[in-house]
Parts: structure tokens; C-alpha cells; sequence
């Protein structure tokens, strides 16, 4: 693979000009995950709409590789105005295919850190299911 | 013998491929007899952990280059192999160990050290390998746990089910250890039974398959037990690799057993959290080319069949059950062939076991004397060892007799 | 660089006794800088184990037929060719474990658990490997002791050892677990000395010799130290094998870890006494063929010399010390070149180290990016992460260049 | 090796006619050992004789392979009449040669479990040393 091919351009912008970057105070959910592999964090922040379903504003927090951050970057822009509930079912794929790159089993990790994290908020806000699928994602220490 | 649909192996063509067995070696061939202790290695298990180390080798789970991504995706799918092997509902559940003892260890110790106290009963059997009962005994002393074993009935050294109720009243059953197929009789234990009577009694219920996995199919979820362990050098695989497979919800309650490495999610001086299944339980670098080995191992017995080997150890055990029966002075201890693995113990009347097998080895007639690692068994047998003769896929009925010439042998020297 | 009587090592003719250098793989090939995490094998480390399977494979210490005698004869060969090499006073001091983790995991829990208690300091470093460090934390909170590491200062990120007498304080110090070269920084730790310390307070010095044992000599008997844990893989080796050396006395009054299998004497239901060294500590059917691979592996850095292999990786280190310097925004971790081990971590300004490896990686560069099982360290580094290079006897200096070319490629990435 | 090399007729003698065999009620001197690998077992049994030093008899009991039990018959035979001390550092070869014939790893672990628990009688009665060279035998397990 061509290192092109991996930090295309999409990639470095969402690093560098990371969308939906910052906290809320009081948010409605939030999480915080780890990486262990390479110790990549994020923390993501949750505010409802008013039907208190809706996600209305989704703000993150993090260090990591390009991949992981621009990813949770992508993400807080693809799960603005939908539900929680779908976003619980949202498939990984559907990140992916965003992401747009060849990823490596480990990187995959890296692309999908922020989308864990934000599954286990809605988890604890709302109780939304954390599916099997999302291997290893389930067990993430909340501090 | 059993009819069953599985088409009959070539012994003889399968041992072709096992280079052992091709060896020059002097006149005689070798008669392997000892693969309850461990078996051979087909040239498919050695050609892909050579591969592996000339063309992929990598440490796993850390590194973003190709080598280490090649090593990782291939040690996961020999994970993936371990699992449809015995069927385990995933991936998370098998974790690899040094060998089946570490396996144990690791629930006796994990398990055992937090769930067990006075008052509490740990139950072993004595048909039990050292492996299966030291670890409950040394946990059992360390916790104040009572430690008990279910003895087996005189006739056909099988377990004794009529003295379980008895046992129950000794206190809180927490935990039965209880081996598939004995390793020094054959006995074949009615697990899922026993497994069944630990669940109502509120134990788990640890089970050692070293002696089945190699030899017949396994099915954890059909079996009814907690934890499954069983070894790679006794199932066609390298040594150093053992395999647990656990239920998940059980693993997750656990605390580790040896920490460290990968094993870690975070550290800190004041805190250190576990990284998920099945990496909690595997601290440090893990056996990665023996898990290469052990999933081409895997992938050797389902082509042969586990059916298929299993009948033929049947047909094996059968001709040489017969065969042995011949000889006068010989007693063969265990049950009948219906209940029995592929491997025969026995007692040749003057001579000791040891010197029984050293007459076959000079034979080149390989055979196993000894305890055979389970003393309280041979306390109640009454003996201090057996001669013991224990067949594989790749075992010959010529073998067999060899087996008797040699002891007719011994015989004679020994008159 | 030290003037030594070595005589200097061809890296380029031995690189041609490894098979994974010898891949076309493409158009580049593998520039390896990631030894510190696990070494390649030389053809001749895999031969001695494929000819082992293939001539001489059966259990050992068991079986009295010919396999049997000269499977256990070449194991016994292999436990005296690692005695010799760190010059242990017996074989009886060396085991065989699964790797260096499990290694130091058993000094926790077998010496650890009977002898740390309230008022007790478990006294590790901010250098430590998770392996070295986690066991002692958590044995530590089993029995009540107090658990503290020796902090690093911050220009070179050695061990700051003027805070040792404000740590005695805090109790009576039992063991103080070190490394002898950090893994992530490369930071070569004063061993003697602080073994010396630690027997003044009453302590035993547990020595985690993984990162040293592949690269210089080790003598056990003059380090001072009371055990020494290493692991096979980065030495050349096999996966699968780790090894432990212990002062016999120790070793002797120790409870065992695992039990069962070979490790035993007898078992009763109601006692059971444990075997000889080292076999006491060597529950189960023990890594045989990895051992083996050991041995060869060690006949190998033997007749390579050590010496020389330290002088060859102090030359690299030299030239990478130097060609990495020149790049702007790149900051090197860790001591000067006399006490840095073949590993040089770094941070590479707004480039976050998954992303340098990842650019490396697809260049054929293979190098590491990660906390390096160094959690503690980090935070006190104040990174989540570091890229890390690392040499062994095979690296060339035209390694070092691509990794630089590949730095700067990486800046203009993200430039 | 041929079969009859190694069961020559001096051991299957001393086996199938064990001299020395019996107990010594009130011994100066006893010890008993196993052999963890095949559970062979030997106990031995010592009166000293005016001196308090010299072997005046020895015998022994055991259960084992033709090996074991023969040697510590033959064993029986070589260190009646000589002192403590001496049998103490009497090296293993002088026994194996005696025993005459070729022993694979384990099987001079037999050979060798009669004079390993012969110095362990002489040991704890005198205090004489186990040398190192008795690998695994001076730590045999007393009962
Ligand atoms: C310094 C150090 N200690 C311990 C270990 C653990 O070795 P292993 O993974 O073989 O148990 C490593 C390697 O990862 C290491 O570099
Ligand atoms: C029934 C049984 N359990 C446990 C073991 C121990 O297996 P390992 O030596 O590979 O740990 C064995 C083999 O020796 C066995 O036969």
C-alpha cells in the first residue's frame, strides 16, 4: 500500500481541522476508551435534542494517530440528528466505508476507537445494546 | 464395533506422512505406542511453522508493519481453528496456555482463589492426572477448602456414581475436575453426567480433555462443562501450547492469573486495568508459531476426520485387547472397549512394568511404564506402575503384534 | 566507541543465514528494526528443531525406549547450554517457562506470596516492563505490601537513585524487581549496584535480563541479582520458551507455581511432595522442542560472540544516533550512548507514532510505535506513545538510512 | 542394545534373589526413597558395628524394576564392612561398574536410588555430605 493511498487528503484534513472537537459540559452521555495497544484516548460528549433521542450535538476529545482522530472526527459529523438508537445499531462498516482506506487489523482498532466510545455513552445514558460485534469494545474501562 | 458412516482411514498412508517414522534407525521400524504421552507430527504441522518463521514472522498484536500484521492475522485464525474445533461459541473463549497443565493452574488459581473457603468442597476423581488434582488440592489447602476425590469401583476402575451423594454432604461442592478420558486406563468418564450433577450441587465444573481432544469429536456447548483444557503435543501439534477454553461469563468475572505484556489495558502505580478477552489470560509474548503448528495440527485431523480416527482406534483397541488377552500372567486393567479409549494398561505377572517396557523399547516397541502421572490411581490399583500401550491415526494392527512378541519376550527373560 | 579485543561481525554475511531476509516480498525489502520486540531466527535455529521433530521427538523424562532417552538427553543438553551462558553455578537454577513474563510471574507468586506482607515494600522502577511490574503490584496488593517504584530524572530518563534512602523509609523493603536494559528507551540500568542496595535492606533483586541477554554477556554469579528472568524469542529463539534463573537456595525453600505432571514426587489425597529442581518449577509437559531451538540459538550468539554483538549494535546505535540527530523536530529519548542498550525511541514533531510507523511500515521500514508495555514511563514522559527502533546482530547501516529517508518522508506528509 | 546385554543373568539374579533383603529392627542408620518417575521405592537399613562407624550389616526392602532392586542388593554386598565416611564419598561409577551394564538417563536413576538412599541414612545417622554430583538425590524426601 502506498502511504498516499493511506493519508489521503480527506484523512489529514479531518486530523489537523478535527470537526466537532471540545467538550460539553454536562452532556447528557459521555465516555472515555483506550486504545491498549498503542494508548490512543478519546472522550466523546453527548447533548439530546429535546425528545431526548435525538442527538443533537456530539463533541470529542482525544490524542492518537491520524486514523483514530480523524475518524471520531468523521463520526461526530455522521451521527449529528440521529437517533441513538440507531446509532447503538449503527454497523461499523458504515464508518468505514467513510474512512475510506485499506485498514490492517490493527489499525482497524485505531478507526473504529471513537465509535466504541461513543456506543458505550449511549450505552450508559440510555441503555442501548453494545453488540458482540464490536469486539473488545464492550469491556472499555470507564474512568 | 460401532457403525458409523465415516469413511475408514489409511493408516498406513497417514503414517507416510509423519517423518518419524521414516527414519532408517537401524533394522527395525519404530512401533510407536506412547501417544497417550505424546504423539508424533505430521510434515504439514512442521512445514507451516517453518513457513511461518521464513516468511511471516512478527511478535503479534503490537506492530503496523506487514510482517506483524501477517503474524497477528494468522495467529487469530489459528485461534479461529481452535474454536471450530471444539465448537466454542467464540473466539474470546480460547485462550492459549503453555500446556494443558498451565490450563488448569490457571482456573485453579484464578477461579479457585477467589471463589473457594472454608467449608467449601474442591472435587477431583482418582482417575484424575497429577495435573487435574494438585492444582485443587494446593488451592484447596490454600483457601481452607476441603479437598475430596470420588473414588473409582474395583471392577472396571471406573468412577464410583454411587458415592457422590455421600461426598455432597461434606459441604459446599464448588468446583468438580473431571478428565474426559483417563490417560493411564482409557476410562472414558460420562462427563456431561457429572456435569449436570455439579451444576445442581452450584459448582462449575473443569474439565480435562487432553486425552479426548487428540481422538474424538469435542463439542464445549454440548458438553456441559465450564472450562475444557487440552494440550497441542498430544493432538499431531508442537509442544508449548496448551489450550483453555473457558465460558465467557466466567472468564470475565476472573481475575487474571499471571499478568504483564499484552495481557495489560492500562497501568499505572496506583492501578492496572485487564485488556479483553482472551488477552487477560495470555501475559506476555504467546506461543505464536506453536499456535501456527496447532492450527495446521487442526486442520490435518479434520481432513483425516475425528470420526474416522476415532473408529480406527477403536478397531485398534479391540484387536489388541484380544491379542493381549492371549497371554497368560497378563492382567489389563480399565473398562470394557465400549467405555474405553485407545490405550491399554496392564500387568505382566513377575516383571516389572519398567523393565517390561525397557525389554519393548530394545524391541523398538515404544510403550510407557510408570505412574503415568496418577499416583492415587495406582494406589488403589494396588500397583506402583503399568505398562502401558496407547494408539493414534497412525497405528497399525503389525504394531500390535509386536507389542505381544516383545512381551512374550519378557516373559521368557524374566522366567 | 570501547576498544574491545572482539573481533568485528559481518552483519551483511550472516543476514544471509536468516530466510526472512531472503524474500523477494515485493520491490523493497525488509529493513527489520524491531529486534527489541522480537528477533529473527538463522536457518540454523529452525533446522535443529525440524530435525528434532523429525528424528528424535517423544516426551521427555518418561519413557525408557530409545526417542524417549534421546528426546530427554538433547532437552538436558539445552538446560546446560543456557547454564553456560549465563554462567549459572547448576543446572538445577535454570527453568523453562513460557516466556519471561510467566518467568517473573512465578518469582511473584511463589516467592512473592509467602513472603510480602503489611509493612512490606514491593519495590520496582518507572523503567519497568509491564512484565516486571504488574506481578509485583498485584502480589503486593494480595498480601497487604506496599507497592513503589523508583522514579527516572528527567534529562536522560535514568533511574534516579538519590531518592533509594526516602523509599526505605517507607518500610521494609523485601524485593526490588529491575531491568537490566529498558525496552523502551534503552536505558541500561546500574543492576549491580542496586543489588547490592537491595541486600543491604534485606531485599532480593528479581532481574528482568530480557533485553540484555540477546546483546551482551551475562554472568549471574557476578551480577549480584537473585533471579534472572529472559525470554527465547528475542535472542534468536523459538516462541514458546522463557527462561528463569534462581539461586538454588531460594529456589529450594520456594513454594512451587503450577503444579502437576512432572513437577510432583507423589500425590496423595492427603499430601503431596514436590520434585527436584528445577523440575519442581516445570509443571506439565515443558516447551521441548523450543528448548532445543534455544540451545541452537545460543550455540549460535555463542560462536558470533557476544562481545562482538555488542560492539556491532553500539556501532549501529552510534550512526543512528547521529543521522537521527540531524532531523529537525525530532527528539531522541533516553541516556547517552554508553548506557543505552541497540534502542533508540524518539518523537517526531506533530507526527503522532502510530502514523511515523505506519509511513515506515509501508516502506518496508519495520519499526514500533506504542507505549511499548512501558505505561508508567510514558506518562512520565509526558507521550502516550513513542516510535521505536531497535538493532540487532543483522542490522545494517543502510537500515538506519532508509528509516531516515522514511522520517522525512513522514514530515512531509503531515507537513 | 540387545535385550540380553542388559538383563544379564548377574542382575536377573541379584533381582529374582535379592541379597541383603529385610529389615533391621532398631537400625543406627535408615532412609527411604522413591523415584518420582516410576515410583520405585527402596528403604534401607543400617547397623554400625563396635567403632560406631564400620557397616556392619545393611538391608533393604523396595519395590521396583529389575534394575533398582538389583543394584541395591549388589550395593548391599559392596559397602558391608566399610565405614560411613567412605561410603559417604564413594563415587557412583564404582557401583555402576559393578552393575556392569549400559544405562540410558532414566535407567541410572535406578540404578542409582539404593546408594542415593544409602547416603541419606548415612547422612542424617553421621552427618556425612550429600555431594552435588547426587543430583536429585539429596533432596529426596524422607517419610
Ligand atoms: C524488558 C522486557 N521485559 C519483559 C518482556 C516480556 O517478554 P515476553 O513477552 O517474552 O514474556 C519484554 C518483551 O516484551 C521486555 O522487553
Ligand atoms: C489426562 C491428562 N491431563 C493432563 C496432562 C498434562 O498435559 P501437559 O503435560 O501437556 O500439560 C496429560 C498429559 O500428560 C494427560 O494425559
Amino acid at each position: 500500500m502506498a502511504f498516499d493511498e493511506m493519508y489521503r487528503e480527506v484523512i489529514l484534513d479531518h486530523y489537523k481541522n478535527p470537526r466537532g472537537h471540545g467538550v460539553i459540559e454536562g452532556a447528557d452521555a459521555e465516555a472515555d476508551g483506550q486504545n491498549p495497544l498503542c494508548g490512543d484516548e478519546v472522550s466523546i460528549y453527548v447533548q439530546f435534542g429535546a425528545d431526548n433521542e435525538t442527538i443533537e450535538d456530539v463533541k470529542f476529545r482525544g490524542r492518537g494517530c491520524a486514523i483514530s482522530q480523524a475518524a471520531t472526527s468523521m463520526l461526530t459529523e455522521m451521527v449529528t440528528g440521529r437517533k441513538a438508537t440507531a446509532i447503538a445499531e449503527m454497523p461499523r462498516d458504515e464508518l468505514l466505508e467513510e474512512v475510506g482506506i485499506p485498514l490492517s487489523p490493527v489499525r482497524l482498532k485505531c478507526a473504529l476507537l471513537g465509535l466504541g466510545v461513543l456506543k458505550v455513552a449511549l450505552h450508559r445514558a440510555k441503555g442501548t445494546p453494545l453488540p458482540e460485534e464490536w469486539a473488545g469494545m464492550d469491556e472499555l474501562k470507564l474512568t | 464395533m460401532a457403525v458409523t458412516s465415516a469413511r475408514q482411514l489409511d493408516a498406513a498412508a497417514l503414517r507416510a506422512q509423519f517423518p518419524i517414522f521414516e527414519q532408517a534407525g537401524g533394522a527395525r521400524r519404530l512401533a510407536y505406542l506412547d501417544s497417550s504421552n505424546s504423539s508424533q507430527k505430521p510434515r504439514a504441522v512442521l512445514d507451516a511453522m517453518q513457513t511461518f518463521y521464513e516468511t511471516s514472522y512478527a511478535n503479534v498484536h503490537r506492530g503496523v508493519y506487514e510482517l506483524a500484521d501477517r503474524a497477528a492475522a494468522a495467529f487469530e485464525d489459528s485461534r479461529e481453528k481452535v474454536r471450530a474445533f471444539v465448537n466454542a461459541g467464540s473466539q474470546r473463549e480460547i485462550i492459549y496456555t503453555r500446556n494443558a497443565t498451565e490450563a488448569l493452574n490457571l482456573v485453579a488459581y484464578a477461579w479457585g482463589l477467589e471463589n473457594l473457603g472454608p467449608g467449601d468442597v474442591a472435587l477431583v476423581t482418582e482417575l484424575e492426572h497429577h495435573s487435574n488434582f494438585v492444582p485443587w488440592q494446593l488451592i484447596a489447602e490454600r483457601t481452607g477448602a476441603t479437598f475430596a476425590a470420588i473414588p473409582i469401583e474395583g471392577g472396571n476402575h471406573e468412577l464410583d456414581l454411587s458415592k457422590l451423594d455421600e461426598i455432597a454432604k461434606r459441604g459446599q461442592i464448588k468446583v468438580l475436575a473431571v478428565g474426559l478420558v483417563n490417560n493411564s486406563l482409557g476410562v472414558v468418564n460420562p462427563v456431561s453426567e457429572l456435569a449436570a450433577w455439579a451444576h445442581e450441587q452450584g459448582a462449575i465444573c473443569v474439565v480435562d480433555a487432553c486425552q479426548a481432544a487428540p481422538h474424538r469429536p469435542i463439542d464445549v456447548q454440548t458438553l456441559g462443562a465450564d472450562f475444557v483444557a487440552f494440550t497441542g503435543h498430544k493432538m499431531l501439534g508442537p509442544t508449548g501450547i496448551g489450550v483453555l477454553w473457558g465460558r465467557q461469563e466466567l472468564l470475565q468475572s476472573m481475575q487474571p492469573f499471571n499478568v504483564g505484556g499484552g495481557q495489560i489495558r492500562h497501568v499505572s502505580l496506583e492501578k492496572t486495568t485487564w485488556n479483553d478477552l482472551p488477552h487477560k489470560f495470555e501475559a506476555g509474548t504467546p506461543p505464536i508459531v506453536e499456535a501456527i503448528g496447532l492450527g495446521a495440527a487442526i486442520d490435518y485431523l479434520n481432513e483425516v476426520g475425528l470420526e474416522s480416527i476415532e473408529d480406527h482406534e477403536v478397531e485398534i483397541t479391540e484387536y489388541a485387547l484380544g491379542r493381549l488377552g492371549e497371554i497368560f500372567g497378563l492382567t489389563i486393567f480399565g473398562p470394557p472397549l465400549e467405555r474405553r479409549g485407545g490405550i491399554i494398561s496392564f500387568d505382566l505377572d513377575g516383571v516389572h512394568p519398567h523393565d517390561v517396557a525397557q525389554i519393548l523399547g530394545n524391541e523398538g516397541v515404544a510403550v510407557r511404564a510408570g505412574h503415568h502421572c496418577t499416583q492415587p490411581l495406582m494406589k488403589r490399583l494396588g500397583v506402583a506402575a503399568t505398562t502401558r500401550a496407547s494408539f493414534y491415526l497412525y497405528t497399525l494392527p503389525e504394531e500390535i503384534d509386536r507389542l505381544v512378541d516383545g512381551l512374550h519376550r519378557a516373559k521368557k527373560v524374566f522366567a
